[in-house]
């Protein structure tokens, strides 16, 4: 793998005259100096982190890349620690549910949870690992706007939230079948029978 | 004579039902355990008389759902008891596409999002990939950004202007926005050549230089749009029946779009003053002087106030940019084929409507292992169904206006 | 020429009541032809003036201006298919335009154009038009319930609603005009439209001006209502696009669908010449107690013809203006033509009034008469008309409730108290 | 040709100096056509096609009022049944499920009771019929065959004006009591239907 690209040193413009913007402080920290791999996820250290980490041991990692950190929770934690951080941290708006595949995993996906504070501004991202057919638990009690997102998560990789108040498809129809978003599920692939017969044509494609 | 609506698989759960005594215009007080949208809509036995509820199928082709929104509305006459949102009808698999097409290559996709403001998608999926390369735009190319996504804004909030007025039977505000609105596509046409899916930026910067005159032609339009504004205002902002119809119509509390996750002129028209511009600037946003419009009471009247106060906001934003832009390269270097290292990036960015944020995940290669998009309109639809119950279906119509959902990035 | 033809001339009474079933009949046609040509012209100037308004051209292509574009509407709605949804009720769904059709154009029967043009002069001729008109929301009711839709459904019964809220305070604002007709020597008032207007040139007063603002203010509450009545914008209530997509006539295609449309332009032309009838002096021309030496008469006489005249120098400037390339002179000729035919009208109206000068020359100053009559009367129409489409250009829809609101607890109150302190000002007057 | 013709043509015919025409075949066509109306009204199984019978019926009563010089009455036939109160009962019929009112039995089982009082009701009307002629010859006479189109003129035009006088006159007190009724049976509906008040 050969690499043109050094991240460590940002390509400035000669004859900069404006000031730019100033980068995160963060993110020049987490660099490390020698790695042509690029940047890879520091521990974050924060009261936060501390805390967490304090309270559930090997339960919680708390990392932080290019500035951006995340604490990878196991999955029994999760309903906890999504409440704590929301009731103790004011993390009181959950920007995003969404999820990432890695079929060769034991443990399939990753859940995301993309929060954000409007009282400290800061964002974080809380991750778990479940298995294929797995379940976990929704977190529509704590963000109601979990709703949709947990119902998008759901249609495009499969995986079940349980105690939502009505988990069903959302983007796609309600009988189609497979969850596009799988990285098993081939880019031209589609659902041929639900084609066939609600659209009344032999593909979509 | 009453229709039961072919619904997409409800499940006969049964829901408390709101009971939503209140007339339309007081602001009724709401349980946010109910938000979620289920309709029983399997009666069994139809009654004799059926005047009390009636399940009413609005889109996905109707003219005031902004493309192929369906909204089942059950009814108590004309009196709103619940809605439940179908969406998916222009769903293209933007993030699958996305995974199978290089960074660059992706890009163009990102503008048929929301496509009535393709400059702030192509900004944040751009920012968001930049990001992730820790490379920084430079000066020139941010200011370029800037003054083409504050245009961008303007024309969103044009059209949001003109279509949401003509919802509420106003017909003649809409020719009146569309004819200004020309006028910034056409800046864009000049710009890039396109006027729609504009994909006017690029990974590290601007693939192009602004044309001859361009910033003379910015300006003259910053001169011809004020009183333009002026003139939309004159003719909706004191009339009395656009008063009737939009005060204390789709009320929300900051709290409920705290917890709904609503962002944009949704979130600072119910009071929170909160502007990712001004939170976490991004771009060259941090350099220019300009306020954060909000409102008060949360109703589709303080939403279009803000917006209209965020025209003139962009206005002068534009203007300082205009007048301030510096010289120099319009391009960071990034390599021929951009391929990031092993990592995750979340970036985020205040679209017209709300919060737009990438979430890209890398694996090292050439291409994205996983694009997500975190969609405004999607998240913010989602209140629909709190911002109507207890109201009347004109009202409804009023919301899903106010609310400025652009369906191709509802769907993706 | 056969006695029933000629005994007519020279009555001052409508055919109606002359009992001359030929000119009567003759009226007849002419106001229908009247009315679809002035239901033509006003589609035509509505979408004209509303483009104006909205910086917009409007039509352009068919005819020089766009001015065949109504032809050219009619003939395709009319070659349309026909479409009756089947789940439809059939018969009912084939009958509601016309319903509607037959009630706009029957009021048309009292319409006093002039004191003896009209069809005939009923003595309860204001109840019978208010009575008539309203039966043309039965269409629109079945219409939507035929449709066996709910959208169709949803428009009917807002229709209906509105209808008869708005009737009420119609009816009252009305009521309190019929009051001010018997503000005479006898103390008789008149339901007769004729007869209402006879009262405005005795009193020497039009009735929007009489006990000011008494007079006012119930024109203002019939303005508002005929608005209403006739579900035109800001009220479009039953057919507001945005929200039920087409209202009652959603599943209305071609013919029957155009016949709502005539339905409802005539509609309007009928409640404004209710309006002019009862408030604003009928067919008198303005000032007709101020400016009475025979001098005036003549000047005023003279307006049909300058009007027309006007036009024709319109369509000339427009033939003049018209670019000179090849591809418009179709154009060009068609819009020269119709510059001729308006100078020629104009032509005829002059000499016409010229001629109608002496009181000798009775069948030409009769005639001449007629024509003034008719001309401030259709002049009185078109401004209301222009209004209609100026409210539609500026304002948002009410909302349901809140029109009910305005319906029920602004204009009933009002009209009522306009009703009372008229009788008052009458009996202290007298 | 249009129904309301029919409804107007008699009034403006029977105008001073003109002899009435064909006012049997008026006569018998309106009296036909609400009769056929009347029983269509009862005999359709769709409430909406009954409404609309009844329109026809209403229509065709006005016609007959106005063959009697009552041109006020039937201007109030046609604003106030014809155009309100029908209006309100399609309003409610179009709520009600036809589907199932279809299916419903037409007659109940008082009809023999209801056949009875109807066949009651016609024998009134032919015993009214064949004695009314001796009961009011001259009136009859007047009406139909008076050559004095003054008298004609006078019932005509004086018919409104006498209407109000007798209202404010000697029938007040009734009409006041009728709309007291009125009132009380407006509030009923009211309380009625409102849930909350």
């Amino acid at each position: 793998m050969s690499h043109e690209l050094n991240p460590a040193v940002p390509p400035l413009p000669e004859g900069e005259k404006k000031p730019v913007a100033e980068k995160p402080v963060a993110a020049a920290a987490a660099k490390p100096a020698a790695n042509s791999e690029g940047p890879v996820p520091m521990p974050w250290t924060s009261p936060l982190a501390e805390k967490y980490r304090n309270r559930y041991g090997s339960g919680v990692e708390a990392l932080t890349y290019l500035g951006q950190n995340y604490l990878v929770v196991d999955r029994s934690l999760i309903p906890d620690i999504l409440r704590l951080l929301r009731d103790e941290e004011q993390f009181d708006y959950c920007v995003d549910i969404t999820a990432v595949h890695y079929p060769k995993r034991e443990k399939q996906f990753d859940v995301i949870w993309n929060l954000y504070s409007y009282a400290r501004n800061e964002r974080m991202r809380v991750k778990t690992q479940i298995a294929d057919g797995a379940s976990i638990p929704s977190s529509v009690s704590i963000w109601a706007t979990a709703n949709w997102l947990e119902r998008e998560a759901f249609d495009m990789f499969g995986i079940r939230f349980d105690g939502h108040p009505d988990l069903k498809r959302i983007l796609l129809p309600e009988d189609w079948k497979g969850h596009p978003l799988r990285k098993d599920y081939g880019i031209l692939q589609q659902d041929q029978e639900w084609v066939q017969i609600n659209l009344g044509i032999e593909s979509g494609q | 004579m009453t229709m039961t609506v072919p619904a997409q698989g409800h499940s006969a759960k049964d829901r408390p039902k709101d009971e939503m005594k209140e007339t339309p215009n007081e602001v009724p007080n709401r349980d946010l355990s109910h938000s979620d949208s289920h309709l029983d809509l399997d009666t069994p036995e139809k009654p004799y008389l059926d005047a009390n509820e009636l399940i009413i199928n609005m889109g996905p082709q109707h003219p005031a759902t902004h493309g192929v929104l369906r909204v089942i509305l059950k009814l108590d006459g004309e009196k709103v008891l619940g809605t439940e949102c179908v969406i998916g009808y222009l769903h293209r698999g933007v993030e699958k596409i996305g995974e199978n097409r290089t960074y660059a290559m992706f890009n163009p996709y990102v503008d048929r999002m929301d496509y009535v403001s393709a400059v702030s998608n192509g900004l944040g999926y751009c920012e968001a990939v930049e990001k992730l390369l820790d490379v920084e735009a430079p000066a020139r190319a941010k200011y370029i950004r800037v003054i083409l996504a504050e245009l961008n804004r303007m024309a969103s909030h044009q059209l949001w202007l003109g279509t949401h007025a003509l919802d509420i039977g106003a017909m003649t505000p809409l020719f009146y926005t569309f004819r200004d609105r020309e006028e910034i596509l056409k800046i864009f046409e000049k710009y890039c050549g396109a006027r729609l899916t504009t994909h006017a930026f690029r990974i590290g910067g601007c693939q192009y230089e602004t044309y001859a005159g361009f910033e003379k032609e910015v300006k003259n339009f910053l001169k011809f749009v004020a009183p333009k504004i002026d003139e939309y205002e004159e003719l909706l902002t004191t009339n009395r029946i656009w008063l009737q119809r939009t005060k204390n119509v789709g009320v929300i509390s900051a709290a409920d779009c705290v917890a709904l996750g609503v962002t944009g002129p949704v979130l600072r028209a119910s009071g929170k003053k909160w502007d990712l511009r001004k939170a976490q600037p991004y771009a060259a946003y941090s350099e220019f002087d300009f306020e954060v419009p909000t409102g008060e009471n949360g109703d589709t009247y303080d939403r279009y106030l803000v917006r209209m106060a965020e025209m003139r906001q962009s206005l002068r934003i534009i203007e300082q940019a205009v007048n301030g832009i510096p010289e120099g390269p319009i391009m960071a270097k990034v390599p021929k084929v951009i391929k990031p290292p092993v990592g995750e990036i979340y970036h985020s960015i205040e679209a017209p409507k709300g919060e737009l944020g990438f979430f890209i995940v890398s694996d090292g290669s050439i291409q994205p292992y996983r694009v997500r998009v975190r969609p405004p309109s999607f998240v913010n639809l989602q209140a629909l169904d709190l911002m109507v119950r207890g109201l009347l279906v004109a009202d409804v119509i009023a919301v899903i206006g106010t609310i400025d959902i652009v369906l191709g990035e509802v769907d993706r | 020429m056969p006695n029933f033809i000629t005994s007519y001339f020279g009555s001052t009474l409508t055919p109606g009541a002359a009992g001359n079933q030929f000119w009567a009949l003759v009226y007849v046609f002419v106001i229908f032809t009247g009315v679809s040509v002035a239901v033509m012209a006003m589609n035509w100037l509505e979408r004209k003036a509303l483009a104006h308004f909205q910086i917009r051209l409007g039509p352009m292509r068919v005819g020089p201006h766009g001015l065949l574009q109504p032809i050219a509407d009619a003939i395709k709605l009319a070659l349309k298919e026909d479409i009756i949804p089947s789940e439809a009720d059939q018969f009912i769904f084939w009958v509601a335009p016309l319903i509607g059709l037959l009630a706009a154009f029957t009021v048309y029967t009292v319409i006093p154009f002039g004191p003896s043009e009209a069809v005939s002069d009923m003595n309860i001729g204001i109840l019978f038009m208010l009575g008539v008109s309203s039966i043309g929301v039965l269409g629109i009711v079945v219409a939507g319930w035929a449709s066996n839709s709910h959208y169709p459904l949803i428009g009917a019964l807002r229709s209906s609603a509105q209808m008869v809220s708005y009737e009420v305070a119609m009816g009252l604002a009305v009521v309190s005009a019929v009051l001010m007709t018997s503000m005479n020597e006898k103390g008789t008032g008149t339901l007769s439209m004729i007869g209402i207007v006879q009262a405005q040139q005795q009193q020497g007063i039009w009735f929007i001006f009489k006990f000011f603002p008494l007079g006012f203010i119930a024109f203002a509450i019939f303005a508002i209502a005929m608005i209403a009545e006739t579900n035109r914008a800001p009220f479009d209530m039953a057919e507001a696009e945005s929200e039920l997509t087409a209202g009652y006539h959603t599943e209305y295609s071609g013919l029957r669908w155009s016949l709502f449309m005539l339905a409802e332009y005539a509609a309007m032309i009928a409640v404004s010449s209710i309006a002019i009838t009862v408030w604003l002096g009928g067919w008198m021309r303005p000032f007709p107690n101020l400016l009475r030496a025979p001098a005036w008469g003549f000047i005023f006489s003279l307006f049909p013809g300058l009007t027309f005249a006007g036009l024709a120098a319109i369509a000339v400037i427009g033939t003049i203006r018209m670019p000179s390339h090849s591809f418009f002179k179709v154009q060009r000729m068609g819009l020269a033509g119709f510059a001729a035919v308006l100078g020629l009208i104009a032509f005829l109206l002059l000499v016409l009034a010229v001629a109608g000068r002496s009181p000798d020359a009775s069948v030409a100053a009769r005639f001449n008469a007629g024509i003034g009559y008719v001309y401030w009367f259709v002049l009185k129409i078109a401004v209301f008309m222009y209004l209609f489409i100026w409210y539609r250009a500026t304002w948002p829809r009410y909302r349901f409730d809140q029109l009910m609101r305005v319906g029920w607890k602004v204009l009933l109150p009002i009209s009522l108290g306009v009703l009372i302190l008229t009788a008052i000002a009458g009996v202290v007057v007298s | 040709m249009n129904p309301m013709m029919h409804t107007v043509a008699p009034m403006t015919m029977m105008s001073p100096g003109m002899a009435p025409v064909a006012t049997p075949f008026f006569f018998y066509m309106l009296a036909g056509l609400a009769i056929a109306g009347g029983v269509l009204v009862i005999m359709l199984r769709n409430a909406v096609h009954s409404a609309l019978s009844l329109i026809v019926t209403l229509l065709a009563v006005t016609g007959l009022y106005l063959m009697l010089y009552a041109p006020f009455v039937a201007a109030v036939q046609i604003f106030v049944y014809a155009g309100g109160i029908m209006l309100l009962f399609l309003f409610v019929i179009m709520l009600v499920n036809i589907d199932r009112a279809a299916k419903d039995r037409r007659f109940n089982r008082m009809w023999p009771i209801g056949l009875a009082a109807g066949c009651g009701l016609f024998a009134l009307f032919v015993s009214a019929f064949v004695k009314g002629r001796a009961l009011f010859p001259d009136r009859m006479m007047a009406m139909s065959e008076s050559s004095n189109t003054q008298q004609i003129a006078d019932l005509l035009y004086g018919n409104v004006d006498r209407m109000g006088q007798y209202r404010m006159g000697p029938y007040t007190f009734a009409f006041e009591i009728a709309s007291l009724l009125l009132l009380v049976a407006i509030l009923g509906a009211v309380i009625m239907t409102k849930k909350k008040i």
